[in-house]
């Protein structure tokens, strides 16, 4: 058994991004209370962004918390404000199926942490040094070469969303 | 030999002339009751007077089977044909029709019985353009059935009569149409797709030249010659299993269809539900696609498996006999009792072919024919009956003799021609069975031939129950049958009774056929045993 | 073709002329049909005449034949199916026969079916029958035997029924037609087993190839076993024992028909078909043919005591003599069996057609006093009627005599050597069981007949009035009777009033050769005629007793009435039932034939409907589907075994549609758990 | 770099010329709300160029975009079955009252319904894994918006969400998916996975769980058991036009997909020799084993809750699925004739599928019902619509001389000749239990009255030619099907595979 | 110890497997969709994972942004959807918007 002293300092940081992330995720899967749920997930994003920072992510980190936080988070409080009228009644969400839902669950990450801890991965090497150099030039060469195509179509993708939600959220009359 | 009109062969006139006519009644007005009718019958009649120049100028000494050189009014273009790839290989089907002794009679039969039911149907009232368009949609079907001589066109053929004739059930039929309707339609598909399978199996099995190119076929007449089959095939060699199952499958899709024991149980219920004209075309034509089946494809093709398997085919046809004629005798149901005593009448089909020897096989194919002449007989007098009385409870009749004489005439003629009364057609063709059968299974036969007792005892009984003894009153306004009546029933009753004198002019027509079939089985069975 | 067979195959074809002309043009003649269909048979006969007297006459005992290919099989082993007719004096006796009988069958009916409402059908039947009688006895191969068999069959089957308005009629046709077809069944089998061995069913042929070691199957059992299936036909036609209870149901038809098919002719195409196959049945099977023959005559001859319907009596009777004849036949006394055809044809018509005679007349009678309760046939209504009928009566006498086998009539030369034959074949083969039903059934048969002449004729009649409407019939009845009472005479069968073997008659139709081997041969020819002249006079002698014995008896009871038969019966109460009952054989038969086979039908059918449709249907799952989505068909499926398949599959589709529930999560949970199945599995 | 960007471009002008069409109707839409019909004339023409130049471009086989995407015949004819669906659909939404209710919203509808094309144009030819998830949720994401296009509509709003939910899981199950095979073997490119495959040095568990996972997402969009249930629910509430587009063209963009990954990834190259009946796949993976499993239980559980189904659009949908399970049949031959049966059924089931859902469409038009009950009497109201209908229920059985029989039995055939046989007679003996709940139809409408009174219901002109469109090549095709086995037995070539 | 890649996949695990309870468990819509979004998350630490240690392989890193794109597109039409359903039934508990069934 190790003990904490013997961690580095990123050590350190990817147990706290670790734990920040798994034990606020779980939050969101157990919790009851809608509102609790979202802010629970506020802090799941804050740590993955962190663990994205560790993984030498910069670019991506940075978009995780402004498209994550800054947007999918907002619309997902706005859904959660404009369906539940008042406050104190309807905010509490069941859990249905919970022995079964548990069941798999557990089966599912079972397998997956099993398998994981003894798998060979492609890329079996301890990993490159951390340089201080960003990704986000590399990314914005890819964007236009590479994957150009991915991008572009991203681009419908959101512009079928929009045009789709706006669509649905219409008031009709 | 060959004939042709406008540069199209005889037997495909024969076989899409009712499409023809199909097409004109789809044309005409709904209105117009009497011009469809009409138009139905000409083209039906024009179907006879084809099926007659065959009759003509087919070549007695010819035999067929498995010869193209013995088919006659041979046509055969290429249908479908996809140049080769690398792994399918090429796919050719051909359009490939011609007959032989084991088909003309049933060509002939087939023009004669839609004849008739065309006359028949002259009675039905409703939606009457629909009924005459699927009636010679179905004929051209099953002409095709008996022409065709390649194994896809067999199949599509064979699937083409399913659908209208789940129609004609299913609308024009009695109370329970619905049920029988899809009775009939899911038996005879479970069947056909089995014989799918087979058929499948065989495509890749066999091999021809066509030129330069070795490729797969669908042609009956490559699948029968052993040397066609790959090597390393499925259903390469002699008495491998796949060979037995291919034939079992085989097998199963024309016993639903003779129906055989205990594939039968669609055959009272579509019986009995369909119209007249239908229950006619059912008995006369339908029944036989099975049996002539197994002699076309199943024998020639598989000729070890089938005479592995002859003994059980043979215990099949017993069984048919016996148990049919037992419950035709438990009927009520005028119909259902001739729909059992079809199964009955098959079985002796089955018998007399799995004699494999040449009066076995003659007594079989002329029975089919005999069958199909005396049951459509039957039919139309129940029809008759049906159509005036509105019931077909047996108990519900009886004295019909005296009211009805002209009548009463035919139908002596008819039941006594079923129960196999001699100077009647029936007759020959169940003793040729029985005494093929009996050189190939002494006790089998024996125990068959029991069945000719309980046959006179329902049949007797039937007939005084029905025409026999005083008339109830309710039946006193009953009429006689009229002029289209006689029409039907006359030619059927006439020819009857001269192929139950002379029936060389059929049997001769079946005869070089018949023992080549034998000869060619026995021999490649014979030769592929001595070969393991 | 030799002229004498192109004239057969004419005779041949007459009556079929003229059933054809009547059918279709019947109602064009109506009342003169009778007389078209007459005319007809008697040109017939006159030809029968002379071709038979050709034929008898011709000293060279010659058989004519004509063959020709029927269907030619064409097949790699030859195989051909040869028809065609012969004429030899077997055949041209029995020619003269059947058109004797139907001649004067037709003349008889003139009278008798006047004012019938099928007049015209009737003759036609007539004319089928006398066709297919013809070609029975024309014909030189089995399978055209055995088509003009079941032809002769339908005949008998359409005039049984020609009242088919009584069900007791049409049952009786019925009866007949599926009793004989029982024995054709049998009858089948020989020709299988025949065509198998000699792939030809040509009596020349198949002889000849016996007579070459060549035996079905190899062994000389399976020649017994041919011997005896054919014999079948002819135990269902000449109803033998146990076929014989159609007969005096088939009574039930007109009188004449009765005469001609169920007296004279058809019954005796059956001992025919003995005749014919003599020279192939070995001794074992002429064993069983004996016995079947006494066996029926001693039973038919008890029952026929006890009866007192007039035609039931002659119709047993009937059979008893048929079993008389089947006896001779097969005891080995060949001339005289089948000379007993010959004359009990004769002497059985007269009575058939006094007895006719008489019912016409008590009809009318009865009529006259409106009496339409009381039977017209039966005996005890009778009585005295000697006076008012007196051709009737003498002719009758002539016949019964005859048929007690009283000398100088026909019958005692042919019953005589049969009886002779029985003792022969005692000495031969110990059987000594035969000659002693033989001679006791002699006495018997003297008695019931004995019995019916005086109840019917002496006596006095129990309603006066009524006795006074009955009246002699007309001469197209009478002259018949006249005709077989003279026929009935010894005279025409031989010169020697007390022994036929030295008559035309014997010679003419003498024991042909048998040609089974040697080992399983009954005696030779040579040794049983010699034996036969042996026991010639012991036999003459106990027949004679037997018949006074008889005639004496029947007296004592019925003319003197020194005892009283009631008395009798009353005595014995259990037997008197028995036998009035016929043994109880259709009884029996209804309890175990008929109902056996209604109750497998039913049964069968019950498991078609049922069972078969349920299990083997391909789509039996459906069914029930649509059982349960219709609710229309639930009447269709049926619980227990059934079903096992339908539920199975019915459970399966509904347990898929429950899983669709519409929460979307459950959906998800499916397709995980599916993914971890497929990964575990696969793993 | 940006070179091979421009050189790429010349070979996806029908996307290109889709997109503009997307960008076209959008457009229109704002400006003109209520002429719908140009709308449809807009967004018809474009799919008709974008068909016109596809079926005009040479057959080229080209890796384009940095291997994301590849031109190829295989991808090219699922374009033409794709495209051609969403003309056909684009004219049925013509005439559906259901669509047509929503004024206000048309525009939006058809911007939606071909920007799903696009992604299905996408998907067929994606080489990538990224890109085939990117262009996979581009189809998903358009189809949950539009099956709830009739927002007033409890089913249609329940049915989208519905999809949403489960779409958007198991598009995530199969992201998860991709990681895990990114994990395994560093590239997310199909060949590039190939050739790490082929190294054998995986690990076999872990790819499993990847190609599970993979196979969640694939099964969902061809619904295959038992990642099926969402179909019935979003097909029955879902509007009828968009039903049958995802029957048939988002199956088909699922079904190529699928196919492209199994061969591409999972196929032993090296190994590859001619005439070689089986594939040789890499060692380890029982794809075979498991899409045998699939097939057999999604024709299966297809067939047999179709036969309880009231609920015409539902029968179809659980037929649909069924469907699926045959054409999966073909797919676990693993070799280039299971393969080309599957898309000659494609092209098959195009007509026939649509047909079906069509004649529907029309009947619920003039009914306002799906209910098989309601079907009653039909036969003589309008008998060329049943007829056809009839028709195109015989031909999805697969009885001859109908185009669905052909596509049975060059599944069948394809079955035979690896000598698949168990899976052969399970196939047949399925088509014979659809029989009887497509006949349920049938007979609705011609062998019962109707409980009302018979009135004849005329259809417009311009509908009935849109059947006959699609009904005629369903009977020709049954009977002269050369040019059809022909074109699939080229266009089975994928880029780089023999 | 060094962090391995083995920890980071654990924690992407675990979040998955959130992410999946919360999708199969929650009747509220909304929460379900946040599980989703751990869902999403949880792939993209693979992918990052993946990258980092495997000297920065830019598709797994590319594949981030894409999946964060299609997130924020997803979570869009989702809600419209999910206030749709809202507006419709009342209730944006997922079991009782359950009429389409058999």
């Amino acid at each position: 058994m190790e003990t904490l002293s013997t961690l580095t300092t990123p050590d350190w940081l990817f147990y706290l991004f670790a734990v920040i992330t798994v034990a606020s995720a779980a939050f969101v899967a157990f919790t009851k209370n809608v509102v609790y749920a979202a802010f629970a997930l506020l802090f799941t994003f804050f740590g993955v962004a962190g663990l994205y920072v560790l993984l030498n992510s910069d670019f991506l980190a940075v978009t995780q918390i402004l498209v994550y936080v800054g947007g999918i988070l907002v619309l997902i409080l706005f859904g959660v404000m404009l369906t539940n009228r008042s406050i104190s009644v309807d905010i509490q969400s069941e859990t249905l199926k919970f022995a079964p839902a548990l069941i798999v669950t557990a089966a599912l990450l079972g397998t997956l942490a099993g398998f994981y801890t003894v798998t060979d991965w492609f890329f079996g090497g301890p990993g490159a040094e951390i340089t201080a150099t960003s990704t986000a030039p590399n990314i914005g060469n890819a964007l236009v070469t590479t994957h150009a195509l991915p991008f572009e179509v991203a681009s419908v993708v959101l512009l079928v969303a929009l045009v789709g939600a706006a669509m649905i959220a219409r008031r009709d009359k | 030999m060959e004939i042709k009109f406008l540069h199209i062969g005889i037997l495909t006139w024969i076989t899409f002339l009712p499409v023809l006519g199909m097409i004109v009644v789809l044309l005409l007005p709904k209105e117009q009751k009497q011009a469809i009718r009409w138009t139905s019958l000409a083209f039906t009649i024009l179907q006879v007077i084809l099926a007659v120049v065959i009759f003509q100028n087919f070549d007695r000494t010819l035999a067929g089977i498995n010869s193209k050189e013995g088919m006659q009014f041979v046509e055969q273009y290429r249908w479908i044909d996809i140049k080769s790839t690398s792994w399918i290989g090429r796919i050719a089907i051909d359009y490939f029709v011609g007959i032989d002794g084991i088909s003309v009679p049933m060509v002939l039969l087939t023009a004669l019985i839609s004849c008739i039911a065309v006359i028949s149907s002259f009675s039905i009232e409703k939606s009457i353009k629909g009924y005459f368009a699927l009636l010679l949609l179905l004929d051209t079907g099953m002409m095709g059935v008996f022409v065709a001589l390649d194994f896809f066109l067999f199949y599509v053929f064979w699937e083409i009569m399913l659908l209208p004739m789940y129609f004609l059930i299913g609308v024009w039929g009695g109370p329970r149409r619905e049920y029988a309707a899809i009775k009939f339609f899911i038996y005879t598909l479970l069947g056909s797709v089995l014989m799918l399978l087979a058929m499948l199996a065989l495509y890749f099995s066999v091999t021809i030249k066509d030129g330069n190119e070795v490729i797969h076929t669908f042609n009956m007449l490559a699948m029968m010659n052993p040397e066609n089959f790959v090597h390393g095939s499925l259903l390469e060699g002699v008495g491998t299993s796949w060979r037995y199952v291919a034939y079992i499958a085989l097998f199963i899709g024309f016993a639903i269809k003779v129906p055989a024991f205990p594939f039968h149980t669609w055959l009272p219920d579509a019986h009995v539900e369909a119209p007249t004209a239908i229950s006619v075309i059912l008995a006369g034509v339908l029944l036989k696609m099975g049996t002539y089946g197994l002699m076309r494809i199943a024998f020639p093709i598989f000729p070890d498996a089938a005479i592995h398997y002859l003994y059980p085919l043979a215990f099949i046809g017993f069984i048919n006999i016996i148990y049919g004629a037992y419950c035709a005798m438990a009927q009520k149901d005028f119909k259902k009792l001739i729909a059992y005593s079809s199964v009955s009448h098959m079985g002796i089909v089955l018998l007399g072919m799995a004699a494999m020897n040449t009066q076995g096989m003659m007594g079989a194919m002329f029975q089919m024919f005999n069958h199909g002449t005396i049951t459509a007989m039957l039919f139309l007098i129940v029809g008759v009956i049906y159509d005036r009385a509105h019931t077909r409870g047996l108990d519900d009749f009886g004295g019909l003799m005296n009211k009805m004489p002209k009548y009463s005439g035919i139908m002596m003629i008819a039941f006594f021609a079923a129960l196999g009364l001699p100077g009647l057609s029936g007759f020959i063709s169940e003793a040729f069975s029985f005494l093929g059968a009996f050189q190939t299974f002494k006790w089998l036969t024996i125990a068959s031939a029991f069945g000719i007792i309980l046959t006179a005892a329902y049949m007797l009984w039937t007939l005084q129950r029905v025409f026999l003894g005083t008339l109830p009153e309710k039946w006193n306004n009953l009429t006689d049958i009229n002029g289209r009546e006689m029409a039907m029933l006359v030619p059927l009753a006439v020819i009857v009774i001269i192929l139950g004198i002379y029936p060389s002019p059929v049997l001769d027509l079946m005869n070089s056929s018949a023992n080549a079939l034998v000869d060619f089985v026995k021999n490649s069975a014979g030769i592929a045993m001595l070969g393991q | 073709m030799h002229s004498l067979l192109t004239l057969s195959l004419a005779i041949l074809l007459l009556p079929l002329f003229s059933f054809v002309l009547l059918i279709f043009f019947g109602k064009k003649f109506y009342e003169k049909s009778g007389h078209v269909g007459t005319a007809i048979l008697g040109i017939d006969f006159l030809l029968t005449f002379y071709v038979a007297i050709q034929k008898l006459t011709d000293t060279t005992n010659e058989v004519f034949s004509y063959s020709f290919t029927w269907v030619d099989f064409h097949s790699t082993i030859p195989l051909k199916l040869d028809l065609g007719i012969m004429l030899d004096n077997v055949g041209a006796v029995m020619l003269m026969v059947v058109l004797l009988v139907s001649f004067l069958v037709h003349l008889f009916s003139l009278g008798y079916m006047k004012g019938d409402v099928r007049y015209s059908k009737y003759y036609a039947y007539l004319g089928i029958f006398t066709f297919s009688m013809l070609g029975i006895v024309l014909t030189n191969n089995f399978f055209l035997m055995y088509m003009f068999w079941e032809l002769v069959g339908l005949s008998s089957y359409l005039l049984i029924g020609h009242w088919y308005e009584k069900k007791s009629a049409a049952d009786a046709g019925k009866k007949a037609f599926i009793t004989n077809r029982v024995g054709d069944f049998g009858f089948f089998i020989g020709i299988m087993i025949l065509w198998f061995n000699y792939s030809s069913l040509s009596f020349d042929h198949i002889y000849s190839s016996i007579a070459h070691g060549i035996l079905p199957f190899g062994s000389s059992g399976w020649l017994t076993a041919a011997g005896i299936f054919i014999f079948c036909g002819a135990v269902g036609k000449s109803a033998q024992f146990p076929l014989h209870v159609w007969l005096p149901d088939a009574m039930e038809g007109p009188t004449p028909v009765s005469a001609l098919i169920h007296a004279a002719t058809m019954v005796a195409a059956g001992v025919y078909l003995v005749v014919r196959t003599f020279p192939m049945l070995t001794a074992d099977a002429l064993m069983i043919i004996a016995y079947i023959g006494a066996v029926t005559a001693f039973i038919s001859a008890t029952i026929a005591i006890a009866q007192y319907d007039i035609k039931k009596i002659l119709a047993y009777s009937t059979i008893s003599q048929l079993g008389y004849m089947v006896m001779g036949l097969g005891v080995g006394s060949y001339s005289a069996g089948f000379m007993h055809l010959v004359t009990h044809a004769a002497f059985k018509a007269g009575l058939f057609l006094a007895s006719g005679s008489i019912i016409h007349a008590m009809h009318h009678a009865l009529h006259h006093v409106n009496d339409h309760h009381t039977d017209a046939q039966d005996i005890r209504f009778m009585g005295g009627l000697r006076k008012k009928m007196p051709i009737t009566f003498w002719t009758m006498i002539v016949f019964t005599l005859a048929i007690s086998g009283v000398p100088l009539t026909s019958g005692f030369l042919s019953k005589d050597a049969i009886l002779a034959g029985t003792l022969a074949y005692n000495h031969f083969t110990g059987q000594t069981l035969i000659p002693l039903i033989g001679f006791f059934v002699a006495g018997l048969t003297a008695f019931y007949m004995f019995r019916m002449i005086f109840i019917v004729f002496f006596g006095e009649h129990h309603d006066a009035h009524r006795l006074e409407h009955v009246h002699e019939s007309p001469r197209t009845m009478t002259i018949p009777l006249i005709t077989f009472a003279a026929v009935s005479f010894f005279a025409f069968y031989s010169f020697n009033p007390f022994s036929a073997g030295d008559g035309w008659f014997f010679q003419k139709t003498a024991v042909p050769e048998s040609v089974v081997p040697q080992a399983v041969r009954a005696a030779s020819a040579e040794a049983f005629g010699e034996e036969l002249h042996h026991q010639h006079y012991l036999a003459m002698g106990l027949s004679l007793t037997m018949a006074a014995l008889g005639i004496l008896t029947a007296m004592l009871f019925y003319y003197w009435k020194k005892f009283s038969a009631d008395k009798v019966v009353a005595a014995v109460p259990r037997l008197f039932t028995f036998l009035n009952n016929k043994w109880y054989f259709d009884e029996l038969y209804q309890k175990t034939a008929v109902n056996g086979t209604i109750g497998i039908a039913k049964l069968l059918a019950w498991f078609d409907a049922k069972i078969i449709d349920g299990i083997v249907n391909g789509a039996a799952w459906l069914t029930r589907l649509v059982a349960v989505i219709s609710g229309k068909f639930d009447h269709i499926v049926v619980d227990g075994i059934v079903n096992f398949t339908a539920y199975f599959t019915g459970f399966f589709g509904l347990v898929f549609r429950r899983i669709q529930t519409g929460k979307v999560q459950t959906y998800i949970i499916f397709a995980l758990v599916g993914a971890m199945v497929l990964f575990y599995v696969y793993r | 770099m940006i070179n091979q960007v421009l050189q790429s471009l010349p070979y996806i002008v029908p996307e290109l010329i889709v997109t503009g069409t997307l960008c076209l109707v959008l457009l229109l839409s704002l400006m003109m709300r209520k002429k719908s019909d140009l709308l449809v004339f807009v967004a018809a023409l474009g799919l008709f160029a974008a068909l016109a130049v596809l079926t005009s471009q040479p057959f080229a086989s080209a890796c384009l975009f940095f291997k994301m995407t590849v031109i190829d015949p295989f991808s090219q004819f699922f374009k033409l079955v794709i495209l051609f669906a969403a003309l056909i659909v684009v004219l049925m939404s013509r005439f559906s009252d259901e669509v047509n209710q929503i004024k206000k919203s048309l525009g939006e509808y058809y911007f939606l319904v071909v920007s799903m094309t696009l992604g299905m144009m996408f998907m067929v030819s994606a080489s990538n894994l990224l890109m085939m998830y990117l262009s996979l949720e581009l189809t998903s994401l358009t189809s949950y918006v539009v099956v709830g296009f009739i927002k007033q509509s409890k089913n249609s709003s329940e049915a989208s969400l519905k999809y949403l939910l489960y779409g958007a899981f198991s598009s995530g199950v199969m992201l998860y998916g991709i990681s895990i095979i990114y994990g395994l073997t560093g590239t997310m490119e199909l060949s590039g996975i190939n050739q790490v495959l082929a190294q054998g040095s995986a690990n076999t568990a872990m790819l499993l769980i990847g190609g599970i996972m993979l196979l969640v997402g694939f099964g969902y969009k061809i619904s295959a058991v038992p990642f099926h249930f969402w179909t019935p629910d979003v097909y029955e509430g879902a509007p009828t036009t968009i039903t049958a587009f995802l029957s048939v063209a988002s199956k088909a963009a699922g079904f190529a997909m699928l196919m492209r990954a199994l061969k591409i990834m999972f196929l032993d190259s090296s190994a590859l020799e001619i005439g070689n009946e089986f594939w040789p796949l890499i060692h380890g993976i029982p794809v075979v084993e498991i899409l045998s499993v699939l097939a057999v239980l999604t024709m299966t559980i297809g067939n047999l809750v179709a036969l309880w189904q009231d609920n015409v659009k539902r029968l179809l949908a659980y037929s649909s699925i069924a469907q699926a399970g045959y054409m999966l049949l073909g797919l676990a031959t693993i070799s280039n004739e299971g393969y080309s049966a599957v898309m000659l059924y494609f092209i098959v089931y195009l007509f026939m599928n649509l047909g079906a859902f069509y004649v529907a469409m029309l009947i619920s038009n003039t009914l306002g019902s799906e209910n098989i009950h309601d079907y009653k009497g039909l036969g003589r109201r309008a008998p060329f619509l049943s007829v056809s209908m009839a028709v195109f229920l015989v031909s999805l059985t697969g009885i001859p001389p109908t185009a669905g029989f052909i596509g049975k039995w060059m599944i069948f055939l394809s079955l035979i000749n690896v000598k698949m046989i168990g899976l052969a007679v399970i196939g047949v003996l399925n088509s014979v239990v659809s029989l009887y709940y497509y006949l349920r139809i049938v007979r609705n409408m011609f062998l019962h009255e109707g409980e009302k009174e018979e009135v004849a219901i005329r259809y417009p002109l311009a509908q009935q030619l849109l059947l006959l469109c699609l009904m005629v090549p369903t009977l020709y095709f049954g009977i002269f099907f050369n040019p059809l086995i022909e074109l699939v037995q080229f266009s089975v070539q994928m880029f780089g595979i023999k | 110890m060094h962090i391995t890649l083995t920890h980071y996949l654990l924690v992407s695990a675990a979040l998955f497997s959130f992410g999946v309870f919360a999708v199969i468990s929650k009747r509220n819509a909304i929460i379900v969709l946040m599980g989703i979004e751990l869902i999403l998350n949880s792939a993209n630490i693979n992918f990052l994972a993946f990258s980092r240690f495997g000297n920065l392989n830019m598709e797994g890193q590319m594949a981030a942004i894409f999946v964060i794109i299609l997130a924020a597109a997803e979570a869009a039409i989702a809600l419209a959807i999910v206030l749709n359903i809202f507006k419709r039934f009342n209730t944006v508990n997922v079991d009782e918007v359950s009429t389409l069934k058999d």
